[in-house]
């Protein structure tokens, strides 16, 4: 692992880049005539995976009910989109997929038991699935046990790297220095107001922050606090970032706290568009502003790879497939984007290894480039995460954000980041 | 007013609730062998001083001794087994379980949870609850659940209850109240039979009963001591005649 | 104006009214003797509802009463001053007279319950928990009387009163019954006190009627026998 | 903590820490009042409490949806129809569930925990059947949001000032309702006595349907105002029944005053806390300290002093 | 009858049923997955029975007992964890040899109240000590004071969202929301593969037929009577000479370890322990098991735990957007209808068909499948 961390920036350049987006991307909207009888089910399947001569079957496990259904809904939508598409060019090595669903009823024992009925029972093929950390902790000894392929979502604290899980969404790393590094450069900000939810996730990342912050960029953390999940009132930490008047508040809340939070910080006279304090989140996606109101956060800045205004062709034609499927009033977060790479990137591991055994398909992972992803271009790193950008988008009133920065390069992903643990 | 002849020396007792006196200083004195039954219309206080004896309810002021025992401070299982036994006004048994188990529950043995985890059913405890079944008579009805017995069978279990425990002091609050007549002649035998080796507090409205059992009688009104003596002597209290009869 | 038919009553395994007749004509008053558990607060509580009968028929005026809530019996006429008075405790006098204005749809109280019982009219905000038992008492009368009755039913009104204040009332209750021509059905104890108020007294004994005279005819000696000690 | 803050700095942080726990306060009894009636007076533990407050906000939801497109004009005004029509929905569905089920569970009130119980995982589905698992956006009129500004230092959030000026209607209308009018009269009669009340002419079985349909309708009112403190989505409810309750119990269950001041006591020692400590520990120690004085005052704090 | 057998002739056949159940026809026709799977159910049965003694026996509902369930998961959690924390396991960390989530909350040495889970036989101990004390805390507070039925329902309630709440909170401690995961072995032995799962399940199950032979010896002793008399008849019960709340103390102990137990066994079956199992919702569920089975009955309780966590796991399969209609209908049906749960179903449907048999006064019948 040690040596990984060293594997330099990409040197792909930027003319690759688009020249391999515009290959995959044609070999993506195309039927690709990979037939079924060219692949013997016996020889691409030798583990006993739920395969046949004209199906594969995937699993989908994501909480349906409870509080997590709010943010998983959007990661079923994306992912069955995505298999949708790959059935109509043809499916996986001319397989159909199929899917099965299971709900992990936001409670992690059941996300557990439930990968252990898709593995064991259903022999799904891989699986897409999981949000919260938690949830994947649950389900990991299950998928290391059973060697199942779990393409995880969610951007996350990192600290993990399993032969059996590509994470599909930014460490976080990735997702939080560049941000940082933006708001100092930009803004000129110093001092800095850390504020979460309290989880692992948001905890993790405010660490990340905070040494990033004292040791890299010579700011000043004035405060650091984290509110039960689902705290509705934030009128006190508001009072105290007033009285310390930070140049950003640095917020990681989550769920349905973060309506509350973003509310009240507006009722509060806290008017975001002013930058006074400026707000810089990594947690609230466009999925989320549809529960906070575009009003309330108007002019907050948020740290991700994906946002749904992304101007590019992949990005345009994702977008609408994805309302055409779910309905106009659809919006897609960063989440709900890497959820949708997921089959995409599974889907060209295995016809890279030519099988769906697991063991084949994780050795063909590393280095699976995705030109046609809507993000623009990822590409699976030896540790399972992607390299990917990061950028920076305003929040506007009408709930969608606009990119205002974003690194040139893709940023490698380091789950293991020295110095920030 | 000391005297060591008294088993229960009842002195200034008073408790109000919100204000309300239901007993309002009240004095009497138990001699150890003696029956004494209190009467009064109702709302005279005569449950409550009952409630009051055996811990339900705690006094105001005054003082009870039982045995040179101050009950006041005492809780109630305490007082229990300091030898105050308690018949409450409706019979209260307990319905799920059979007229052995209810008996058995107040055999005075194993009566922590250490105790009652270990108890055995040897042979004394069983000799006893059919001797006691016997004098209340139920010896018939051992394994009924306590819920098919009629209401004055209830009332005799209850009864039951406290014999086995065989207490110094025994308070029944009506125990005739709801038997037909037949039952009424029962129990006054039953009482007569049980109230000879202790001291025995009775509230009972039927006169015939009354003076059937009683060795003293106590007239209570609004809380307090009306008369007391001989039921001849309240019968002829004017006292007595005016809160009864009016005039 | 009441009739009652055969009615038994009691409750669970244990019956304690064994069908019991009784006539009360309009602008009768009667006088239920007893002493302590010989059923008059059952037979009051079965004509109320709040005990089931296990047989037999109510009747007030043409209305049937048997099997209906108490609330409708309300409605149907008939107005209850239980033991105990039972007043509630946390509310004010006013608010306590007003509840028994539900049946009649009335905003306020009528004034005439109030001249019956002046010292309610000074009292109006205290709580009803404060007042003492004689006030207590008018008060559950007038709560009763805001229902506007054709029957009413007072279950031992002179519990715990003084003597002076059970002469008192039982003058108010015939000036009751002569002004609005009311039923009236009164258990009692205190024979002085039903000889005051009634015009028939009966002695209920272990659940049955076994004395019944005009007061006129009304032996004192022979009723005193069954109440006293 | 306060080293190098100015006087009027530390002056504004006060006042407006003061206020924020009086915003706290109003959330606390505009959640506690519908329970204090129909736990408090009732006896009934409705467990549901929290998906009755959800089902006003989305009727809020609704309401602001049809108001923006039919009537735009007047989307400033449509939070005060919603207000209505969330007591209504929320009450109606209330005397439906008390007739159908809380009747029935009188004398059971334990089990009415479990059934209701049940009722809240039902209503929950219905809701994200309906509405989508996702939180709704509730829009705001644009003159609820924002704040006052007192001084250069103190700012007062609107709909703080709207949540609290609601709270006390509410109580207020509550107490009227409770202690002035025809059918408040009937509702304390049948709970301190319900056989005479039954016995004066009261019908206590339709009390008892009212009863339970103004509490739940008065946490549909709630509902509609935490549109603008938090979110709505199928399961937002159930982050508000262990305060709900605590708020109620720790009041002394019959006394509506008591209610009051304990979601005032229980609400200023958790913003003191929270400006001091963590908000994760702030809420433990409110928490453990409400739950250990209930154990040495199960009757709770304020039953016996208000008692009469 | 008045020299009572331990068991009655029905109960025996009861006992007999569910052993075989237990013992033969789940191991014979489940897979591997599936009986994994009806070892965490059976799990539960251990809380279940515990609410029997405590609710349907001693009238005391008790809203926390997940919290129990929790106390006893975390100790067994605690010891594995420490176990799968070795230096060589953990050398990536900053300090290795501690649990993984310690380190990432920048924890740098093992806590002094962790140290003793380093031993077995103190973790043993644990399951069944920490649950037990702080059952007898609140019960001590609570019944002393005479605090019953709602209001000790509430409160145990906010001790379960309380317990919750400060478990995520102390993350560097108990590994926060996440729980604490990734337990491998017990004592050396892998407790993963699927082998060992099936050990765990008949461990499980004898264990859990060792409380309900307990369980039905309090039942069956004086002690269990006088817990029914309690319920009947609180304050005849106190005047004839019982310190009530020592006994309501004493029943609440025994309900907060056996769910303990349960904890521990779920810890080893599903390989972690997370606070979803010790907040309000499990609690809650917890007590459905018991209302579906039969409050009363303690072969009921482990029949409830049994169907109402399959009829979870197959109505999620099956039509994973409507479960939740399903469970709360369950809940209501379970209140309104049959309050005495299967257990009542079998008294009043079933058991008059078998009258053939010899009659006997069962008071623990076993409700059908």
């Amino acid at each position: 692992m040690a040596d990984q961390k060293k594997v330099p920036i990409s040197p792909i350049s930027r003319r690759a880049i688009l020249a391999g987006g515009a290959a995959l991307g044609a070999s993506l909207f195309l039927p690709k005539g990979l037939r079924a009888q060219d692949f013997p089910t016996d020889q691409i399947n030798t583990t006993g995976l739920a395969v046949t001569d004209d199906t594969v079957q995937v699993g989908i496990l994501h909480s349906i009910s409870g509080t997590m259904s709010i943010s998983e809904t959007g990661s079923v939508q994306a992912e069955k989109l995505a298999i949708e598409q790959i059935n109509a060019q043809g499916g996986v090595l001319g397989r159909k997929i199929e899917t099965i669903q299971e709900d992990g009823a936001s409670d992690w024992p059941t996300f557990a038991e439930k990968a252990r009925k898709l593995l064991v029972n259903d022999k799904v093929a891989s699986v897409m699935g999981c949000w919260t950390s938690a949830s994947r902790k649950a389900v990991l000894p299950v998928f290391e046990q059973h060697n199942g392929m779990l393409y995880y979502p969610t951007f996350y604290e990192g600290l993990e790297e399993s032969p059996n899980v590509i994470y599909t969404g930014q460490e976080a790393t990735q997702q939080i220095i560049a941000g940082l590094d933006w708001v100092a450069r930009e803004k000129g900000a110093e001092s800095f107001y850390l504020l979460g939810s309290d989880y692992i996730w948001p905890r993790t990342s405010n660490k990340i922050a905070r040494k990033h912050i004292e040791d890299k960029l010579g700011g000043k953390v004035v405060g650091e606090e984290y509110y039960p999940l689902g705290h509705t009132q934030f009128n006190s930490v508001i009072n105290k970032i007033r009285l310390k008047k930070p140049d950003v508040i640095y917020a990681i809340v989550v769920g349905g706290s973060n309506v509350a939070f973003y509310k009240q910080l507006k009722a509060a006279g806290i008017d975001m568009t002013e930058e006074a304090p400026l707000l810089l989140t990594i947690s609230v996606t466009e999925d989320e502003i549809r529960g906070i109101g575009g009003e309330n956060i108007e002019g907050a800045y948020a740290c991700m790879k994906y946002f749904q205004s992304l101007e590019n062709e992949n990005n345009q034609e994702f977008v609408a497939a994805f309302k055409e499927m779910w309905g106009d009033d659809m919006v897609i977060g960063d989440v709900t984007q890497a959820a949708y790479l997921g089959p995409w990137l599974w889907k060209a591991a295995v016809e890279k290894a030519g099988s769906f055994d697991v063991d084949k398909v994780r050795e063909a992972s590393p280095g699976i480039e995705l030109a046609s992803a809507p993000e623009g271009y990822v590409k699976i790193h030896e540790n399972h995460h992607l390299w990917s950008k990061t950028r920076v988008g305003h929040a506007l009133a009408d709930g969608q954000y606009e990119v205002v920065f974003e690194t040139a390069d893709l940023v490698e992903p380091d789950p293991f980041p020295e110095g920030y643990q | 007013m000391e005297n060591p002849n008294f088993i229960l020396t009842v002195e200034d007792l008073s408790v109000s609730f919100d204000g309300f006196k239901a007993v309002d200083g009240l004095s009497f004195y138990i001699e150890p062998n003696e029956c004494r039954v209190i009467i009064g219309p109702n709302g005279a206080g005569k449950t409550t001083v009952l409630d009051l004896i055996c811990g339900r309810t705690r006094a105001t002021a005054g003082s009870i001794e039982f045995k040179g025992a101050e009950l006041t401070r005492m809780r109630e299982d305490q007082i229990v087994h300091a030898g105050v036994g308690r018949k409450f006004q409706t019979p209260s048994v307990y319905e799920d379980l059979t007229v052995f188990e209810n008996l058995e529950i107040s055999y005075p043995r194993g009566h922590t949870v250490f105790g009652a985890l270990t108890f055995r059913r040897d042979g004394d405890v069983d000799a006893r609850i059919r001797e006691v079944a016997e004098t209340i008579f139920l010896g018939d009805f051992l394994q009924e659940r306590a819920a098919i017995l009629s209401h004055g069978q209830k009332q005799w279990l209850e009864i039951g209850m406290l014999l086995i425990q065989d207490p110094q002091l025994m308070m029944l609050d009506e125990p005739v109240a709801g038997m037909s007549v037949a039952e009424r002649k029962k129990t006054a035998e039953l009482l007569n039979r049980i109230i000879r080796d202790r001291a025995v507090i009775v509230i009972e409205h039927d006169m015939g009963f009354v003076a059937d059992i009683a060795t003293r009688v106590t007239v209570m009104h609004q809380g307090k001591r009306l008369s007391e003596g001989s039921m001849a002597h309240v019968q002829a209290d004017p006292k007595v005649v005016e809160v009864y009869l009016g005039h | 104006m009441l009739t009652i038919d055969k009615l038994t009553s009691g409750y669970g395994e244990s019956e304690v009214l064994h069908g019991l007749d009784l006539q009360v004509p309009k602008g009768e008053i009667v006088a239920i003797m007893g002493r302590n558990g010989m059923g008059k607060t059952t037979l009051m509580k079965s004509l109320m509802g709040i005990v089931p009968a296990t047989g037999g028929a109510i009747t007030v005026g043409d209305c049937k009463m048997t099997g209906l809530k108490s609330h409708a019996r309300v409605a149907g006429g008939l107005a209850y001053v239980p033991q105990g008075r039972q007043i509630f405790s946390a509310m004010t006098v006013e608010e306590n007279v007003e509840t028994g204005l539900t049946v009649t749809g009335k905003k306020t109280v009528p004034d005439d319950i109030y001249e019956l019982f002046p010292v309610l009219v000074e009292m109006k905000h205290r709580r009803g928990g404060n007042l003492s038992g004689g006030q207590q008492q008018q008060l559950a009368i007038a709560r009763a009387l805001a229902s506007d009755p054709k029957v009413l039913l007072l279950d031992e009104p002179t519990e715990g009163i003084q003597p002076s204040i059970i002469r008192d009332m039982a003058r108010t209750l015939r000036r009751i019954r002569d002004e609005r021509g009311l039923t009236i059905v009164v258990s009692e104890q205190v024979l002085s006190f039903a000889l005051d108020v009634a015009d028939r007294v009966m002695v209920l004994e272990k659940g049955a009627f076994v004395h019944d005279s005009p007061r006129a005819s009304v032996d004192e000696a022979h009723v005193s026998k069954f109440l006293s000690v | 903590m306060f080293s190098g803050y100015s006087l009027p700095e530390l002056g504004a942080i006060i006042t407006m820490q003061g206020f924020a726990g009086l915003i706290l306060f109003s959330v606390f009894v505009l959640m506690a009042l519908g329970l204090a009636i129909i736990f408090g007076q009732m006896g009934v533990i409705n467990m549901a409490h929290g998906e009755f407050m959800i089902l006003g906000a989305y009727v809020t939801y609704l309401v602001s949806n049809a108001f923006a497109a039919y009537m735009p004009a007047l989307f400033g005004a449509y939070f005060f129809v919603a207000m209505v029509l969330a007591f209504c929905a929320s009450g109606l569905l209330g005397m439906i569930v008390e007739w159908a089920m809380i009747r029935h569970l009188y004398k059971r009130p334990l089990d009415t925990l479990l059934a209701t119980w049940g009722l809240s995982l039902i209503l929950q589905q219905t809701f994200r059947s309906l509405f989508g698992a996702r939180e709704v956006g509730v829009t705001i009129p644009q003159w609820m949001m924002g704040s006052l500004p007192v001084t250069d230092l103190i700012e007062i959030p609107i709909n703080g000032i709207f949540v609290m000026v609601l709270a006390l209607g509410i109580s207020a209308a509550v107490y009227v309702m409770m202690y002035r009018s025809a059918w408040g009269r009937q509702v304390r009669a049948v709970t301190q006595n319900r056989v005479m009340a039954g016995a004066v002419g009261i019908d206590t079985e339709r009390t008892d349907r009212m009863t339970f349909g103004i509490g739940c309708g008065v946490a549909g009112v709630a509902g509609a105002a935490f549109t603008m403190i938090g979110s709505t989505g199928p399961t937002s409810g159930q982050a508000y029944i262990v305060d709900t309750f605590l708020v109620v119990v720790f009041g002394g269950a019959a006394s509506l005053l008591g209610t009051i001041a304990s979601a005032f006591s229980i609400s200023q020692a958790q913003s003191i806390l929270e400006f001091f400590l963590s908000g994760s520990m702030a809420k433990v120690i409110t928490l453990l300290v409400v739950v250990g004085i209930l154990m040495l005052r199960p009757q709770g704090l304020f039953a016996m002093k208000l008692r009469k | 009858m008045t020299k009572t057998s331990f068991l009655t002739r029905s109960e025996a056949v009861g006992l007999a049923i569910l052993a075989l159940i237990i013992f033969v026809a789940f191991p014979v026709m489940l897979d591997d997955f599936r009986l994994n799977l009806f070892g965490k159910y059976l799990s539960y049965a251990f809380v279940a029975i515990g609410l029997v003694l405590c609710w349907g026996a001693g009238g005391i509902l008790s809203l926390g007992q997940g919290v129990f369930f929790g106390l006893g998961g975390y100790c067994m959690a605690m010891f594995l964890k420490l176990e799968a924390s070795t230096p060589e396991a953990t050398a990536i960390q900053s300090t290795p040899g501690i649990p993984d989530f310690m380190d990432w909350n920048q924890i740098s040495a093992l806590p002094i109240w962790w140290q003793p889970f380093n031993s077995f036989a103190f973790t043993l101990i644990a399951i069944f000590v920490v649950p037990a004390a702080f059952a007898f805390v609140i019960g001590y507070a609570m019944f002393r004071r005479r605090v019953s039925g709602v209001y000790f329902a509430i409160i145990t309630q906010a001790i379960a969202a309380i317990a919750t709440i400060l478990i995520v909170g102390q993350q560097g401690y108990t590994g926060g929301v996440n729980g604490i995961t990734d337990l491998r072995t017990l004592m050396g032995w892998d407790i993963r593969p699927d082998g060992a799962k099936t050990v765990l399940y008949f461990v499980n199950a004898i264990l859990l037929f060792g409380c309900l032979v307990v369980a039905m010896a309090i039942r069956k002793s004086k002690f269990g009577r006088v817990l029914v008399a309690m319920r009947d008849a609180e304050d005849r019960v106190r005047f004839s000479g019982y310190d009530v709340a020592s006994f309501k103390i004493f029943i609440f102990c025994v309900g907060a370890m056996m769910a303990a137990v349960g904890g521990a066994m779920f810890t080893l079956q599903v390989g972690f322990m997370s606070p979803t199992i010790v907040g309000i919702v499990p609690s809650i569920e917890m007590v459905i098991f018991c209302a579906v089975g039969g409050r009363h009955s303690l072969m009921g309780a482990v029949y409830g735990a049994l169907l109402v966590n399959w009829a979870k796991t197959t109505f999620s399969e099956s039509f994973p957007e409507l479960w939740l209609f399903g469970l709360g209908a369950l809940f209501i049906a379970v209140v309104m209808a049959f309050p005495n749960g299967l257990a009542g179903l079998f008294d009043d449907y079933i058991k008059p068909r078998l009258r053939g048999w010899r009659q006997t006064p069962a008071t623990a019948p076993q409700p059908a499948e």
